[in-house]
């Protein structure tokens, strides 16, 4: 059971034109930049984003937008000012927005990893973003429903991993990464630093190797590097 | 005088009592850490899955992987806690945030936040906001009386799109303090040198004025910041 | 913010009449033993008590059950060997239970503790758990409509805590206690150390001080004597 | 000769691929973890939130905070790691089992499972079976071919209260290995030494029988313990 592959390029290499790909990380911690930057070189077509912001050309994910990869952003803030992909291409028509809470975005993938049906939500009622959804008053509140929200792929970051596929973070790194990590067909973790399987307190895994299938390990100075740089 | 940014940002840190725990906004709101009492413990809470938000890293020291909801590169206090953003927003949408502190484009009279979208154009993006205003237990507006083009920000309803219904107990200005108490919305107190009239003539809808207003206590600085306009 | 009470007597003294409560554990790990005992001194009468398992002798809950104090257990397997004051009161109509599959227990406390109004599980379509329940049918898919589950007060136990009331958990102590922490007016721990404020890592903390309300600290002995003496 | 207990559980774990991670009920379920060919890395996981499971503690090694869900003193493998109830059930109800390995009070020739109840005045509690059945990709069944009194558990219809419709992939017992196939029930394998009379004749339901049905391989014994029954 070794989930490691060599390089970002393998491990995206059977990505087809017109995946879901969900992409962790509330920049810049927690982006797969590395994988992100691979699945760039693959050039591919009518991708579905799932990722919280926008895109920048630094983490990669405003790059792909700008290739006219993207036909579809599932998003909740591609509004910061470094989003200029996305604002062009939306601008021109050349890119479908999906915008939702951050919360109701947070718990629609949980709940497609949870097995759950979908839930009903207090945000949104009243605003425009209720627009052709279902309202019901449950206890005498108001609630919108939400349907569960999965992907072909996610790419998501973490700091440790084993060679099992088990993850842990750092600092503010987790953001959207172990929720995305139960939601997808197939789960791709960059990483900092390898550890022997053991070499992680069972209380401290936050991601238990049950979710991942590939990892692969990018040393940390390239890292922060890219880190640095997208500010 | 209306009081600076940072006058309406002094105001509301002395409303938050100890051991509360609260999320704040972009712009004033953020500003509001700053003027904690040093006596208080106040937790600061960040969407992306921070309680104990410390102030910004100082030049050369950011961590890479620790930033907030607003993209600075923080510091955490001791007692701080990390967390993914589903708990992040349990916390939030769960109600256990004693205080949010929102920026707003437009409050109406009953407490209707509009402060996500300018209708046209753009691209929309909400992000936490819709969540904090429906899930903080108490949620505080901070911003300028009017617009910089002085068009009244709080209004008899709002016509920029809704952030929630009926979110916002309280509105700090550059100018006063108000409270919405069901339909009314109620003159609290005025920034020094401010009239009844001035906030009146400023407001977009009708206030409820008691017979006594008291003046904000907020001195002219503070460890050398304006908190009054000069 | 110091959250911390001097004895398990002084954090269950304003419980009153009536009241829901939930324990956590899944036993004997995570039952605050020692709270329920406090709790049992109390002499309360028409609890409702929300536990995953039916309470033995031991750890207390079978005893609040024996002594007549809960008037109804929402619970999912209150069926193991040790649980004769449930079997005998239930069976002599003194109980009222309500049974649900684990699954559908944890996730009702968590919706209640996450601010969402229900949601749809697959869990129990077609059994007698499902009678009374709405069943709708999502891409194709039956699902149960499921209400959230909110508390008066929450007994956790933790490991360690400081004294903000910022919690970690060992080994499998978690179970129900982290979402219980959620979904509840007061929140009460039982731990077993008490560190200094920061003397816990921010990754580690598994329940944010935002949650607790009271905590107790009942040296380690006692707890493992508890503990093996319920087996 | 028919499997013992132990041998059905052998029987099992020759099933279970390298990289499984299964889910084990009580009674011969638990069984199986024993009989794991040591080539292969299967992860155990536990309702109780656990993934890794080892075996039972030593006496007097017990840790006091680690038990599995069938209340067992267990330890640890490497590689393990440990969660809440919450995410216990998002790997269960969210299809992340590869296998769960279950008990029967009855299956049904359609794979309807009925394992949580027997009628009557007794307190009902299903604990996290009905998640477990309804969630894994593959839920298995392990379970003597009849009952003590002899009663067939493989029915046509189950009349005891059902865990899950439609939701056993294959039956292990005594006697032979079960496929459910949409409609059918398919007899897929025979212990050595029992014919297809004998299992038909101890079923209560119909059976598909392929013109070549393998015997199972199963060793007397392993490792000192019997597996076919004398």
């Amino acid at each position: 059971m070794d989930r490691v592959v060599a390089t970002c390029d393998e491990a995206v290499a059977d990505i087809p034109n017109g995946a879901s790909i969900m992409i962790g990380g509330f920049g810049p911690p927690g982006i797969p930049v590395n994988l992100v930057q691979a699945l760039r070189r693959r050039r591919l077509r009518d991708l579905v984003l799932i990722y919280c912001g926008g895109g920048t050309e630094q983490d990669g994910i405003g790059g792909l937008i700008a290739d006219g990869a993207v036909r579809k952003l599932i998003t909740s803030y591609p509004t910061h000012p470094g989003a200029s992909a996305v604002r062009e291409r939306y601008l021109r028509g050349e890119i479908e927005l999906e915008v939702l809470p951050q919360g109701t975005f947070v718990e629609r993938i949980r709940a497609a990893g949870a097995g759950l049906g979908g839930f009903y939500t207090p945000t949104g009622v009243g605003t425009e973003l209720a627009e052709g959804k279902e309202v019901r008053i449950i206890n005498g509140r108001a609630y919108l429903f939400e349907l569960p929200l999965r992907a072909d792929y996610a790419l998501i970051k973490a700091y440790r991993a084993d060679r099992w596929g088990n993850l842990t973070y750092r600092r503010t790194m987790r953001n959207f990464n172990p929720i995305m990590a139960t939601a997808a067909n197939i789960v791709i973790a960059e990483v900092d630093e390898l550890v022997p399987v053991g070499g992680l307190s069972p209380e401290e895994i936050e991601t238990p190797c049950i979710f991942v299938d590939r990892v692969v390990v990018v040393p940390r100075e390239e890292i922060r590097r890219v880190a640095l740089e997208s500010r | 005088m209306p009081l600076t940014r940072e006058g309406i940002a002094y105001r509301i840190a002395r409303d938050l009592p100890d051991g509360s725990f609260v999320n704040l906004g972009v712009g004033i709101p953020t500003l509001v850490a700053r003027f904690v009492p040093p006596d208080r413990t106040i937790l600061i809470h960040s969407e992306n899955g921070i309680l104990g938000a410390g102030p910004k890293a100082a030049p050369g020291e950011e961590d890479p992987d620790l930033v907030n909801a607003n993209g600075d590169y923080v510091t955490l206090m001791p007692g701080a806690s990390l967390f993914d953003h589903a708990l992040s927003f349990t916390i939030i949408r769960g109600g256990h945030l004693t205080h949010a502190v929102l920026g707003a484009l437009q409050v109406s009279r009953r407490g209707d936040l509009a402060n996500w979208r300018i209708p046209g154009p753009r691209v929309p993006g909400v992000g936490g906001a819709m969540d904090i205003a429906v899930g903080a237990q108490q949620v505080w507006v901070a911003t300028t009386h009017t617009t910089d083009q002085g068009e009244p920000k709080i209004v008899e309803e709002c016509t920029y799109p809704l952030t929630a219904a009926r979110c916002v107990r309280r509105i700090y200005t550059d100018l006063a303090v108000l409270r919405v108490e069901g339909e009314q919305l109620v003159l609290e107190e005025l920034a020094p040198g401010v009239t009844v009239e001035e906030v009146l003539e400023r407001t977009g809808t009708r206030l409820t004025v008691p017979d006594v207003v008291p003046i904000m206590e907020v001195p002219a600085e503070f460890a050398g910041i304006p908190l009054l306009a000069s």
